[in-house]
Parts: structure tokens; C-alpha cells; sequence
């Protein structure tokens, strides 16, 4: 079985728009982190349901209409390290 | 203890005092500014002998109050009017928890703000002092207030600190009974307070909407450039002592401002030239 | 002092002027019961800055907390593999269960209890997930390992929040010798699966603290915790004999008592008669517990350094105490 | 610094280019592997006991980046007897704690040379670059 993640859901963040960033406001934590994309487009898919690697990749293909799974695949395990460093998605 | 109070803006401060000379002195540069609201002070400073004996064997002046730093070097008691100065400042980068506190200069004309942040020798504050002389209000230079709520910029009308080349600029333009004495052999070298125009401490208690937000940068070729949103943002953060710990109403508050007003990086030789991009600026945004 | 009329007698504040108000607001931050006491005070009638700076205050409490659970969901998460029990201490505890003496108290840093055959894997599963040492020097990780009841101090190096790691709640060289087992298989699981200690040892983790480990330093805080706990546990059926037999298996009981009515006397926390053994060590405690004037200023110099000196008394024997400071004072002097 | 992120790759002319072509623009920023995407606000002034460790001090702050310094920690000229030139890294708080707690000299200096350095930092001021790094070590009390 996969690793699966989960974020909280988006009642949980207050997110501001700034030169196509994210800047996000986390209730449970009182931080705030500037999101590049696709990491606000994980966070979402995320808040939704719990997700793997594919499952993500899945999601944001279909988002931005893009073809190469394995690729973006590659990308969202990056992401969320870094996501999941700073708290905002949680393995489960 | 020899005790003074005052309001600044909306705070009120206690300064406590071992020695009478540092309460003296406060009394005479904020002549004429009223007394905490209530008679209660937000804050409290104490300005202490280091170690008991020192209060008469070359007394040295310890900062300490509601919130202290433990290893400060304590200051010689001729400098103890810049103590109390820097106490008060503490408590509030420290304490403050009401407003967004910005590290930035902020004058005031037609209803309207004019922030400039930066750090120090940016000349924020020289400035914010030289507008505050010619028709613009000074509503502070050193700590702009925003109000979470209603997003309004208010005043903390401090004593404005001179720094060196400041203080003949300033003696130009400002009658002599305004200034503090000269304090010769700080860590920031020579200083003179200069008590903001009367009107400036009389409408103290009116906020006003920010509505253009400069970063200077002194000692460079004229310049003006704009500068993204995300980054205006991460550098108020970092002008801020306590937008994290206001957090969803300083991150609210922040956003606001970084949406809603107008904001220019500037570089400039001398202080005429920095007085000319302003109104120039100014002009403009106000269209 | 006015700080403990105020918290034990909230309509008495309605006597207060300018001068006592700001005394007040001066007393209660020095003892970090600020927030205790905005919420202590919420509703009252009080002049306009008063109610403005009380305001500010359970704000600040507010978000102090949510750092505070936050620091304890990022500790759960970097420790949930391991498996074992994670057992949370003072302010953080309070606040995950919702606790009264959570109510504007204000919470440092991150103290958590686990068993000590998992401190090595405790330890590097923090490492792991970002905390590192504050103080990394070969003596300092020696003397904590040898002689605490703690890993030395480890902080986060993003988030910049220290956690203390507790495998006892009383140094291993202290005379009494608490029962750590015990303290962990009585604790009760929160619904995050983190874990706090049983109503009992709550309290005498609360009264250990205050009167057998430290040196009554931000004592007045710790006393206003312990008046919360003992209310909301006083109606329940049997608690004082519970709470007396628990103190005596963790072989605290002088320091439950004393607790119990050192909160009587200041807070008038209710306490059956016959805990009302008072001893002269109440006396010079409570002198100590009090030494601050409207200023803000600590009182009592003399008073302090004694307790300062019982501290360390009550923590080491004497030999391994002088080697203590021997080595601390060869240090300081580089 | 906290803002090292992506932001610092980004054009800036007031607003992003993105309506242009977002499917494209999207694509190349999904596709920045090694690239950070996450960036967080750190407090300016740290408000815990221990939030020392990453924030620095530069000596002297760069205004002053000529200056020596004195064994008071006063700023002095270039080759002042009896002074110290620049520390060659800004020092961390770590550091400073260590120096003011414990005696313990920086890397590569001698104890005087740390003894000005740290003199030097206690004098700073609000405003002062290295100021809220130092405010940082600041105690919890009581």
C-alpha cells in the first residue's frame, strides 16, 4: 500500500494571491508560507481526500492539462517533502 | 523610584526612574503630551542601577521593565533620557499587541499616509522629520501602528531621534526649545530628540488610511522601481516585531495593505532629492 | 499583593485607581499571569485602557496557545512511528485537554513524558524530523543523560520552539523518586492519540514542580495552576484521598500538602481540614512566592538566593553539587 | 533569509505575465524539481526562549562594514591599535548566547577579540541590522 497524505481542509487556510503565489495563512499553526505552484494544488487536492504520489499526479494532470504523469510524479514527491516539513500535509 | 507617565498615540508608558536627571528630561521634550488614557499605563520601564551600589559609584542605567533584554549593555547615566527612549521602544517591539507595529516612518497629509520603511540609515526617519516641518503631519518615525480592524495607519508621535548630519538639518527648520539636549557618544553616535510640531501631538489620537508606501535607500543614484507583491510582503514581515504573533489578524492586516496601497523602492543621493521623488509620488498616487 | 486579591477576589478590582491598575498589569506580566487574569477579569467593570490591555492579552494567550498544540501535533507526527506513548506536560497539557488552568495561561516551551527505555529513539526521531540540541557541549549532554530527568533542551530549527523530553518529573538525583512507570501506564490518551498524566498526577506533577524542584521562580503561576486543578477535582467523590495516595507512592506527599495549602492561603482554593497541617516553611515560602512590587521589581533578595541555593540542594547531593558549580564556573570563565 | 524562495526567479513588472499563456507558464514552474515551492515567514522578533539558533549578526552591521571594533565593541577606524577588524561571518545567536552565558570564544578568535564582538552586539539598536536576532535572546521571565 502507498504512502497516503492529507492536508486540512481549506476552511483551515486563509490563502492571498501575490504574483501568482499563494501566500497562505495556517489557522492550526498561526504560520504563514508562500506557496509557489503546484504546492497550492496539492494542498487542495489533499484537503479533499487522502491521496498517494499517483494519486496527486492524477489530479494535477487533469488540472493542468498535462499528459506526463510519471514526470509530474516526480515533482509532487518532491513538494511534498517540503509540505509535509512544514506541517501543512500529514502522512496517515 | 522617580516616576513619569505619558500617551503616546495610544499607548501609555510608566518610566520608572532610580535617578531624578532621566525623568527631568522626559518631562521637558514631552511637555504638553497627556497622560496615559485612565490614568493606566499599557507599559512600564525601569530604569535601574545595574547592581545596587552603582546608583552612586559611577551609576550606570540598566533598561528593565515589562519586557526586557537580560544582557543589555548598561548606559552611562548622562545618556539616561536615551534609556528610557529605547525601554519605551522595547516594550514595544516586544510587548505590542494591539496594532501591527511596522518598523517605518509615517507622515500624514490631506486625510492620507505616507509610510517609509527601511533599515536603519535608510533615513526613514531624517525624512519622515524634514515633511514633518513642511506641512505634512508627523505621526511618527519610527513605528507605524496598523489597526487590524480597520486597516487605518495611528499615530505614536515619539520624540523624533536625531542621528549626527540630522540634527543641523532639523536645528534649520525647528525652533530651539523643541530640541532635547545633544547626547554626545552613543552607540549611534551623536543624538538630539526633536518634540514633533504642536499640531502633530494634538491630533495624536486621529488615524488616517495609508496611501503610499516607499522603501528608501540613501546614498545611491536617483531611482524609482516597483516592486512585486510577494515581496513587499515577505519584507513587512520582516519589518514587523510581532506579525507572527498577531497571526490571522497581522496576516489579514498585512495582505490589506499590501494589496490596497501603492508602493515604489526609492534611491536617493541627498535628502532634496529624496523630498522631490516624494512629492512627485504623491502627486501621482493622489490623481 | 494586589495579583493574588485580583485573581482570588475579582470584584475586589473595582476598587482599584489609575496607580493600582497599571500595578496590577505590571505584577501580573512579571509573573506571566497576564492572560490568567484578563480572563479572570472578562465581563467586569473596569475602566476603558484597562479593558483595552486585558483584551490584548487573551488575544496573545490565544495564539500563544495554538503555537503551543501546534508544536505538539509536529511532535506527535515525527514520533507517531515509534509507537510509544507520548505523554504531554504542564501548560501544553492543559490546553490539549482543555483543561481549566489552560484559560489564559500562557505556555513556553514543549514538555513531553515517555518511557525512558525509548529516550535513544525519541531522541532520533526528533533529530530526524528537525529538532537539535541548544547546548551541544560533551558535559552538558553527560551531565542531562546522567543525572536528569530530561534530554537536554532540543529546538526546532525551523519553527524555533524547544522541547524538553521528561522521563521522570524529578531529577534521578533528587531524594524523592517519583514512579515514572506509573505515571505513564495511568495516563489517559487524548483524542490525537498524545496522552496526558491522570487527574492525580496532574497534580502532583503541578506541586513536584513547584515545591520539590525548582526555586519558587514564576511560582505564583504554578500555585494558580494547581487552585484551578484542585477546584474542578474537589467535588468529585474520594479525589483528596486519591490525590494522598498517589503523592505518597510517588513519595511527594510533603510537597502535595504544602501545594494545597499554600493555594488555600493565597487563592482560597477549598481544601479539606485536614490537610491544614501548617508547618513554618509555609511562612518563608509564601514570602518568597510574593516578593514583587508594583513595579515589577523582584523583592526580597536574601529570600530568593535561599531558595535559589534549596534548589539546587533538593536536586543533587553535596559532593556531585559542588561539581556541578565547579564546572559551570570554569566554564563562565572560558 | 526566509525569502530565498521563488520569488527571487520570478520577472517582475508589477503584475505576472501569466494571462498570457497559463497552461505553459504553469507547466514550467510544475516543472521545477530542486526548486523550493514552499516558503515560510519566520518572525522577525522571535518571542520563545530558543529561537536563537538560525538568525545571524552581522559584525559590524553593513553600513559599518569598513569600521573595526574596539574592545568596548565601539566602532573605530581601520587599524585602530588595540581594535579588531570585521568578523569574517556574521556570528549566530547560538553563538552569542554562548559567548555571553558561558565565555565561549567564536570560531577563530581569540577571547578578547569575542569579548569586543559581543560588546559590540550588546550595544546594538532597534533598527540596527542583526538588532531582532539579538532582541531574540531574549528570556522568558518568572
Amino acid at each position: 500500500m502507498p504512502r497516503r497524505y492529507r492536508a486540512d481542509p481549506r476552511s483551515e487556510r486563509i490563502s492571498v494571491e501575490m504574483e501568482g503565489m499563494a501566500v497562505i495563512y495556517h489557522r492550526p499553526s498561526g504560520i504563514t508560507h508562500l506557496l509557489a505552484a503546484p504546492a497550492p494544488e496539492i494542498l487542495d487536492a489533499l484537503s479533499d481526500q487522502a491521496l498517494d504520489v499517483d494519486g496527486i499526479a492524477a489530479c494535477l494532470a487533469a488540472e493542468f492539462e498535462i499528459a506526463a504523469e510519471d514526470e509530474i510524479a516526480a515533482v509532487v514527491a518532491d513538494r511534498l517533502i517540503e509540505l509535509e516539513g512544514a506541517g501543512l500535509v500529514a502522512r496517515i | 523610584m522617580h516616576s513619569f507617565t505619558v500617551r503616546i498615540g495610544p499607548v501609555g508608558f510608566r518610566v520608572g526612574s532610580a535617578w531624578p536627571r532621566p525623568v527631568a528630561a522626559l518631562e521637558a521634550i514631552y511637555a504638553g503630551y497627556p497622560g496615559p488614557r485612565d490614568g493606566i499605563a499599557d507599559f512600564t520601564v525601569r530604569l535601574e542601577p545595574e547592581r545596587p551600589w552603582r546608583r552612586f559609584v559611577r551609576p550606570s542605567v540598566a533598561i528593565r521593565g515589562d519586557f526586557i533584554l537580560p544582557d543589555a549593555v548598561p548606559m552611562a547615566l548622562r545618556h539616561g533620557f536615551l534609556a528610557a527612549e529605547m525601554g519605551m521602544n522595547l516594550q514595544m517591539a516586544l510587548g505590542q499587541r494591539r496594532f501591527l507595529l511596522l518598523h517605518a516612518s509615517a507622515v500624514e497629509r490631506d486625510g492620507r499616509v505616507l509610510l517609509m520603511t527601511g533599515e536603519s540609515g535608510a533615513g526613514k526617519s531624517t525624512l519622515a522629520a524634514l515633511l514633518g516641518e513642511r506641512g505634512w503631519r508627523l505621526m511618527g518615525d519610527e513605528f507605524a501602528l496598523v489597526d487590524p480592524v480597520s486597516g487605518l495607519i495611528h499615530a505614536f508621535p515619539r520624540a523624533v531621534s536625531l542621528k549626527n548630519a540630522a540634527i543641523a538639518m532639523l536645528r534649520a527648520e525647528a525652533s530651539e526649545d523643541r530640541f532635547g539636549p545633544e547626547l554626545d557618544g552613543t552607540p549611534k553616535g551623536t543624538l538630539r530628540h526633536l518634540r514633533p510640531r504642536a499640531d502633530a501631538v494634538a491630533r495624536m489620537d486621529e488615524p488616517a488610511a495609508p496611501a503610499l508606501l516607499l522603501f528608501p535607500r540613501y546614498g545611491h543614484d536617483r531611482a524609482i522601481r516597483p516592486m512585486g507583491e510577494a515581496e513587499i510582503f515577505v519584507r513587512l514581515t520582516q519589518a514587523s516585531t510581532n506579525y507572527v504573533a498577531l497571526g490571522e489578524a497581522g496576516h489579514a492586516a498585512l495582505a490589506r495593505l499590501v494589496k490596497t496601497v501603492p508602493t515604489r523602492a526609492i534611491d536617493y543621493p541627498d535628502s532634496a532629492a529624496a523630498l522631490a521623488i516624494v512629492d512627485m509620488l504623491w502627486a501621482e498616487q493622489a490623481r | 499583593m494586589p495579583l493574588v486579591r485580583a485573581l482570588a477576589d475579582p470584584p475586589g478590582t473595582a476598587a482599584l485607581d489609575g496607580a493600582g491598575w497599571t500595578a496590577l498589569i505590571t505584577i501580573a506580566r512579571a509573573e506571566q499571569l497576564l492572560g490568567s487574569l484578563a480572563y479572570r477579569l472578562e465581563g467586569r467593570p473596569m475602566p476603558g485602557a484597562a479593558a483595552a490591555i486585558l483584551a490584548d492579552a487573551r488575544r496573545s494567550a490565544e495564539q500563544q496557545q495554538v503555537q503551543a498544540l501546534w508544536e505538539a501535533e509536529m511532535a506527535r507526527r515525527a514520533l507517531a512511528p515509534l509507537g510509544v506513548p507520548v505523554v504531554l506536560l504542564k501548560g501544553t497539557a492543559f490546553a490539549a485537554a482543555k483543561l481549566p488552568p489552560s484559560i489564559g495561561r500562557s505556555i513556553g516551551d514543549l514538555d513531553i513524558l515517555v518511557p525512558r527505555e525509548s529516550l535513544d529513539a525519541v531522541e532520533a526521531a526528533l533529530i530526524a524530523a528537525g529538532w537539535k540540541w541548544v547546548k551541544d557541549d560533551a558535559y552538558t549532554l553527560h551531565y542531562y543523560k546522567q543525572w536528569m530527568h530530561e534530554l537536554p533542551p532540543l529546538i526546532h530549527r525551523e519553527r524555533d520552539r524547544m522541547i524538553d523530553v521528561h522521563h521522570t518529573i524529578l531529577p534521578l538525583t533528587a531524594r524523592p523518586t517519583p514512579d515514572a512507570a506509573a505515571l505513564i501506564a495511568d495516563s489517559v490518551a487524548l483524542e490525537s492519540g498524545l496522552r496526558i498524566l491522570s487527574p492525580a498526577d496532574i497534580i502532583v506533577h503541578a506541586a513536584v514542580h513547584l515545591f520539590a524542584d525548582g526555586d519558587l521562580a514564576g511560582g505564583l503561576r504554578n500555585l494558580w495552576d494547581i487552585d484551578r486543578l484542585l477546584r474542578s477535582s474537589d467535588a468529585h467523590a474520594g479525589f483528596w484521598s486519591a490525590l494522598a495516595a498517589r503523592a505518597e507512592r510517588h513519595g511527594v506527599t510533603a510537597a502535595v500538602a504544602h501545594a494545597a495549602r499554600q493555594a488555600n492561603a493565597l487563592y482560597a482554593t477549598p481544601i479539606p481540614r485536614e490537610w491544614m497541617k501548617w508547618s513554618p516553611f509555609d511562612a518563608w515560602s509564601r514570602r518568597r512566592l510574593l516578593a514583587r512590587d508594583g513595579w515589577g521589581r523582584a523583592r526580597r533578595p536574601v529570600t530568593r538566593l535561599a531558595f535559589y541555593a534549596r534548589s539546587h540542594w533538593l536536586r543533587m547531593p553535596p559532593a556531585m553539587l559542588a561539581r556541578h558549580l565547579w564546572i559551570k564556573a570554569r566554564d563562565r570563565r572560558g | 533569509m526566509a525569502h530565498e524562495g521563488p520569488m527571487n526567479e520570478e520577472p517582475r513588472e508589477g503584475h505576472p505575465a501569466a494571462e498570457v499563456a497559463p497552461t505553459r507558464r504553469r507547466l514550467l514552474m510544475l516543472g521545477a524539481v530542486g526548486a523550493s515551492a514552499v516558503v515560510t515567514i519566520r518572525p522577525a522578533l522571535a518571542s520563545t526562549a530558543g529561537s536563537i539558533l538560525n538568525c545571524e549578526i552581522p559584525v559590524p552591521d553593513p553600513g559599518h562594514s569598513g569600521n573595526w571594533i574596539d574592545a568596548d565593541g565601539k566602532l573605530v577606524a581601520p587599524n585602530t591599535p588595540g581594535a579588531y577588524p570585521p568578523a569574517l561571518r556574521p556570528l549566530t545567536g547560538e553563538q552569542v548566547k554562548s559567548n555571553l552565558r558561558y565565555g565561549r570564544s567564536y570560531p577563530g578568535t581569540s577571547y578578547d577579540q569575542s569579548r569586543a564582538y559581543t560588546n559590540y552586539i550588546r550595544r546594538l539598536q532597534q533598527g540596527t541590522s542583526g538588532f531582532t536576532c539579538y532582541a531574540s535572546l531574549q528570556m522568558p521571565r518568572g
